[in-house]
């Protein structure tokens, strides 16, 4: 039992801090910074220039590609030093979509030219994608999805409507799900899974603003579009089989643990700052045991994270108790924005960014955590909402 | 014993409800929050009308000399409502402070015009650093002859943007933190030496900073005794507390149907997602949770409200206990209405940031469980446990 | 909206004041806490003599039966007096098996016979009952019980087994749910309410001892046992529609507002005389903070039976809202027991009361504070578990 | 980076966890706590053979030179058999005590006699006015000549009914509280001047008073240095701590797993009870708490723990947190088993108990969450928030 990294590992992390601090550009930290006190959306330039940076350095846009596609080929451990160091470092994430997402479904079960024509933008990061999944009405149980696919000759006529569709706004390219088998004996089989190019005629990108006031999510609707047959990935009716080896995907690294650990310590910088009966908050009894649940319960999700990884490293796989990381690492962002939005009192109530807010007020810190509050309400509602998670390890891990 | 409201208080209830029915509507409520203003005055007008600006008043001035559970009667449909309109913070607060505390020439000059609906007073009493200490005051207040020159910053006054006038707690004497030294003033919101920057809060309510330089108040503005104000406005800040609470429950009312029913309807996996057990156990402690902070609400508004002591205890124990009721139902109504609940389209969203945020108002969970435990918890007579210890420790 | 009492209401509040100071033993309450410190059973007579007290004087052992069977014929509000005099003076509780349980059984679906024959004994305390419905394995689904009766000429010939029958050691008789049509479409169809004098030969009480070592519950074995048809009650078949008539009424009071008062106070007082880090334990911000949770907690508790009394008062009848009080009434209860337990620290950990304790140790206050946490685990499991309130809960009044 | 164990660990494990299956099922110790003594001394003799009684001790003087993890891995054995000899009291903490302080003649004279289970020693810390501060310590040794005369009372100790000697924290100088001017004394339990009132514990385990009248040591049989035992007795109750969380650990492993079983074979109303969504979900919590508990064992035991720091921090957040656990978990499987979990017959019920008295020892849940926050929120620096405040308050 050993928890301390080997040389190579302290190497490789050297590397990794060196490479941020000498290639994570101040502008775009500037930007990013600018536009959370606005309560902004980030722009195409602020989500892609650190991932086109990475691109170019060993592929380490994308950690779990194997390396016979540019990936990094990093180990388990590599990769958690990786977002370890990241998140110190407070770089802005690189969507998952095209790298985590969808390129492990192309080198899996694309063909050579799927895998030719795509996976060097994802590795880049000149190409954006969005995953269409979701549907009105579908909500966690996707297999009830309704977007049809026809065949006409060498195309596929794609009708219907996606929903809650993360940054579809800057999207290039989105994979989806479509029903392609309407009379499929279970509606699970009816599925494929299909890439489709969002300049496309008929597709319209509408926006969703959440209750921070944010368009981070959109609807995607599809009318007679027209996309060819050879973007299907794999075999027709075969979607639903790739989708879940993508869900199993989506699901590591969620726990966000190195974020969250960043996250407490700002909050306890802000509870420093901020008064309470004329001593620093952080000196109140009721507050500092809240942090310390927090830190405690983050330590333990750390160590299960790692035992989680150890198990990875020596080839068992994660298995479906990622969903355990899952519940935990959501609970956690969420326990953290609002012990945030607490600690600055009324300060939690002014909303930046609207078209009526003209100057700043507050304390700078006070900016939008109540707006990340509200809007974190998601995280245990998305991926599969946690009382999904449950019943997964219930049947998956417990057998009940 | 008894929780039945009076044929008044029935009536008063049952206005309130239609005007939130008839006048306030989700579409007209979204077209008033996103005005410049924020606010529309013509339903400061209706309130005028049906009275309800005259609630805290005593009956001398006209006033309809409101007791705590009128100001629930009211303010529960204003939460079912989600009205924005500044009752709260101008009749319940300042409205309050005025009839408590105004002097008979002031008492006549003042109250007619708010009962009116020409006047509209804000209370601006939380600074930067004192989070929900009232006794925190470093806004100065110093005199000169017939003059008081007042400096300092006031943050988060909600309404200041819809008022005509305003109240100032400022330091005349004492230390920062000490209750004793603490006067009230009044002042035309638009003095010279008066800032507003006005700003939306998340729950699209208005409020604002007010910086205050070198402010002149004449010394018949000062609004009850120099120095001794503490104690009144912990008064009437309690009282607030008490509508504040009354706004929340009616919140947590909407939040709670609200779910049911769209667990009712939402169907996954072929069924509607109330089949499920899991969820069906959550709504019920949401019902629970919904019905003990009701009750804790009652307990607020039968208690001695007259002995101060008695007071600060349902008060606190209140709005710490509501605010665990809050958190709890608000979160698990956006958790069950899944994306549907994240949106800002769909109204579940704005009740749940509106009760969060009344959650903060005059002071948060931890705030209103530690002052119930300094009252309820000192001066313990120690049980005698000795008897059979042996060897004397 | 008023919750002062009325002058009639004080001058009933001083007069139960009064009748307690004036008639209940000190000799009877030198002999509980003796047993409490040595965590031994109350004997028969501690569990009778106030009850026998309480119903020589107008019915007070029975404030609920109407006053023609002798009841008090007290008023809703009457009742919550009454109940939270006898908390505050903690006299020792009427056992509310005949009182609470059967006797409303008899009066509202017995004959005359039976009404003339039990119920004076159950009124004056010197008859005492126990109640047989569980059994081994039928936990909460009670209508799975097994325990037959045959009719055999006029008499029922019972066999069978019952569980967890609270202080049936004790009992003269027992009022049990019996199978008489095994055939019928449903289990609930099947089963009468039969009422079983003890000494009957064949039946054999067995002690279980709960996990503080406390024999409070019982299995009741019946061998053959010849009970006469007379003491069937109402129709055959019939008994579930009783059970569930008794049910209703077994909820009521079950919240025990008055008796955690008392127990929060007694909390305080411990936590004055421990000491935690040189101050008294009730200075300590993570306890105080719990104490005042529970303080709060229960003030709202109050006030939720207050409205479901008043609603009750106001003839609507409590209504399956009464699961709540359930649920939350246990809640409370365990919460103070470990709130106690926990406020000695160290003195949690001995066990008085078995044959190898032989001198007290600790503070007086602290003996058996665990074995009151762990024996009210029992609070949240019968009379229908909390899994099985809310079930009720969501049926019945959200119609989920 | 791994979490396997070495050969050794490995071999350690096995050898403990065919004792408890062999030598120590249900029925065995059933006998065992019922009788007078409450252990039973052949279980020792298999103890020593085995080499157990020597994990604390240095490889010079006979010992296994033990690491925290060595008693996990031992720990988490006995707690799934609920082991009731005193190997926690006797071995790791009063055996590493002994390890840390005792001079050459002394430790030559001891640590063999203990290795071959020859002698027990138990520690006396606890005093009825402590609670889980160590360093209040009232019990008092003062010096006459070559000899110290100990007056006091001490509480709670384990295993001193089954112990040959005891080991006694006194004050030598300094206030009831203060770090300095404590010193511990070696004993014989049977000396003249100790007096032990020994009961079973609701856990079926041993304890007992200590009473100490006029108990003369000689200045040899001082452990340590006189004034300075502090230090050292913290960080061996902390390695001690850790061991009741991997004690703890183990027993939390049987109540889940068990409580599952039971829920899978249980049927109500036609069905398995574990086919109820709110049993599943509950069930799926107690693996989640268990996995979490375990988890911040693994970080306590792969700390620095040489640093007195990260030991601290590493041992108070661990038992902090494992002891939410065992509140969730015990009372769960309680809940879930219904009647079966409320009979002393059953087993389950004994793991509940055991678990929560592990809860309790060396500090619960308050103790360590306040130690851990005293740790890691001093000295934090406040961010800057001034920017934007305008009015410069």
């Amino acid at each position: 039992m050993d928890t301390t990294f080997s040389s190579e590992d302290i190497a490789f992390q050297n590397e990794v801090r060196d490479f941020i601090a000498n290639n994570y550009p101040q502008s775009l930290r500037d930007s990013i910074a600018e536009k959370k006190r606005n309560n902004e959306e980030l722009s195409r330039e602020d989500l892609t220039t650190w991932h086109k940076i990475l691109g170019k350095n060993k592929g380490w846009s994308v950690p779990g590609w194997p390396e016979q596609y540019g990936g990094a080929g990093f180990t388990p451990t590599q990769k958690y030093i990786f977002e370890q160091e990241c998140a110190r470092a407070e770089c802005v994430i690189v969507a998952p979509f095209g790298p985590q997402m969808c390129a492990p479904v192309i080198y899996t079960f694309g063909n050579e030219e799927q895998k030719a024509k795509h996976l060097p933008g994802i590795l880049s990061g000149e190409v954006f994608w969005c995953q269409g999944y979701s549907e009105p009405g579908s909500g966690s149980d996707l297999a009830s999805l309704k977007t049809t696919a026809v065949k006409e000759g060498d195309h596929y006529i794609i009708n219907g409507q996606k929903t809650w569709t993360t940054l579809a706004q800057h999207a290039d390219w989105i994979f989806c799900l479509v029903r392609t088998n309407p009379d499929a004996a279970k509606p699970q089989e009816g599925i494929s899974f299909i890439l489709i190019d969002m300049k496309t005629p008929g597709i319209e990108v509408r926006p969703i603003y959440l209750m921070d006031g944010i368009n981070e999510v959109n609807e995607v609707w599809f009318d007679n579009v027209k996309v060819p047959a050879e973007n299907l990935i794999g075999q027709e009716n075969m979607g639903w089989t790739y989708a879940k080896f993508l869900l199993a995907h989506e699901r590591s690294g969620i726990a966000q643990v190195a974020r969250s650990k960043k996250a407490i310590e700002r909050i306890k910088q802000i509870a420093a700052a901020e008064m309470s009966y004329g001593e620093p908050l952080i000196q109140d009894p009721a507050f500092q045991r809240k942090i310390a649940e927090a830190e405690l319960e983050l330590t333990s999700l750390e160590y299960t994270e790692l035992r989680t990884l150890a198990k990875d490293s020596a080839g068992k796989g994660p298995g479906p108790e990622s969903s355990l990381l899952k519940i935990k690492g959501t609970d956690m962002q969420q326990k953290l924005t609002e012990l945030a939005m607490e600690a600055v009192g009324y300060y939690a109530n002014p909303h930046m960014g609207t078209s009526l807010s003209n100057e700043y007020v507050g304390p700078d810190y006070s900016t939008n955590l109540s707006g990340s509050y509200f809007n974190f309400r998601k995280a245990s509602i998305y991926g599969g909402s946690n009382e999904i998670q449950r019943n997964i390890i219930a049947k998956m891990v417990l057998g009940l | 014993m008894h929780f039945e409201l009076t044929e008044e208080q029935t009536l008063l209830e049952n206005m309130v409800t239609a005007f939130v029915r008839d006048d306030y509507n989700w579409e007209t409520r979204e077209k008033i929050v996103k005005t410049e203003e924020g606010w529309k005055p013509e339903n400061w007008s209706k309130f005028a009308e049906l009275g309800l600006l005259s609630v805290p008043f005593s009956e001398d001035h006209g006033g309809l000399g409101g007791t705590a559970v009128d100001s629930m009667v009211v303010m529960e449909q204003f939460g079912k409502g989600l009205v924005v309109e500044p009752f709260m913070p101008s009749i319940l607060l300042s409205g309050n402070l005025i009839s408590k505390l105004a002097n008979e020439s002031q008492a006549n000059e003042i109250i007619p015009k708010i009962i009116e609906g020409e006047s509209r007073y804000v209370f601006a009493y939380a600074e930067p650093q004192s989070r929900f200490d009232l006794s925190d005051v470093k806004t100065s207040a110093t005199k000169d002859g017939d003059e008081y020159t007042l400096n300092g910053f006031k943050s988060v006054v909600f309404g200041a943007s819809m008022a005509t006038h305003i109240i100032i707690a400022a330091r005349t004497s004492g230390d920062q933190r000490s209750e004793d030294g603490i006067t009230l003033f009044l002042a035309d919101i638009k003095s010279n030496g008066i800032t507003l920057q006005t700003y939306p809060t998340i729950d699209e309510y208005r409020a604002s900073e007010v910086v205050i330089e070198n402010l002149k108040i004449s010394s018949d503005m000062v609004l009850g005794e120099v120095d001794k104000a503490y104690s009144v406005v912990e008064e009437v800040i309690d009282l607030a507390t008490i509508a504040a609470c009354s706004e929340a429950v009616g919140i947590l009312q909407v939040l709670k149907d609200s779910t049911i029913d769209y667990c009712k309807q939402r169907k996954q996996f072929g069924q509607p997602i109330s089949k499920n057990q899991a969820i069906q156990h959550k709504l019920v402690d949401m019902m629970i949770e919904y019905e003990q902070a009701k009750s804790i609400l009652y307990a607020a508004v039968t208690a001695d409200l007259s002995n101060a002591d008695e007071r600060k205890k349902a008060v606190s124990g209140a709005k710490a206990r509501i605010g665990q009721s809050i958190k709890f139902v608000g979160e698990s109504a956006i958790q069950l209405h899944g994306g549907m609940g994240m949106v800002d389209e769909y109204m579940i969203s704005h009740y749940f940031k509106r009760a969060t945020m009344l959650g903060v108002l005059f002071g948060n969970v931890d705030f209103h469980m530690k002052r119930f435990v300094g009252l309820t918890q000192s001066n313990i007579e120690p049980i005698d446990g000795s008897a059979t210890i042996r060897g004397g420790y």
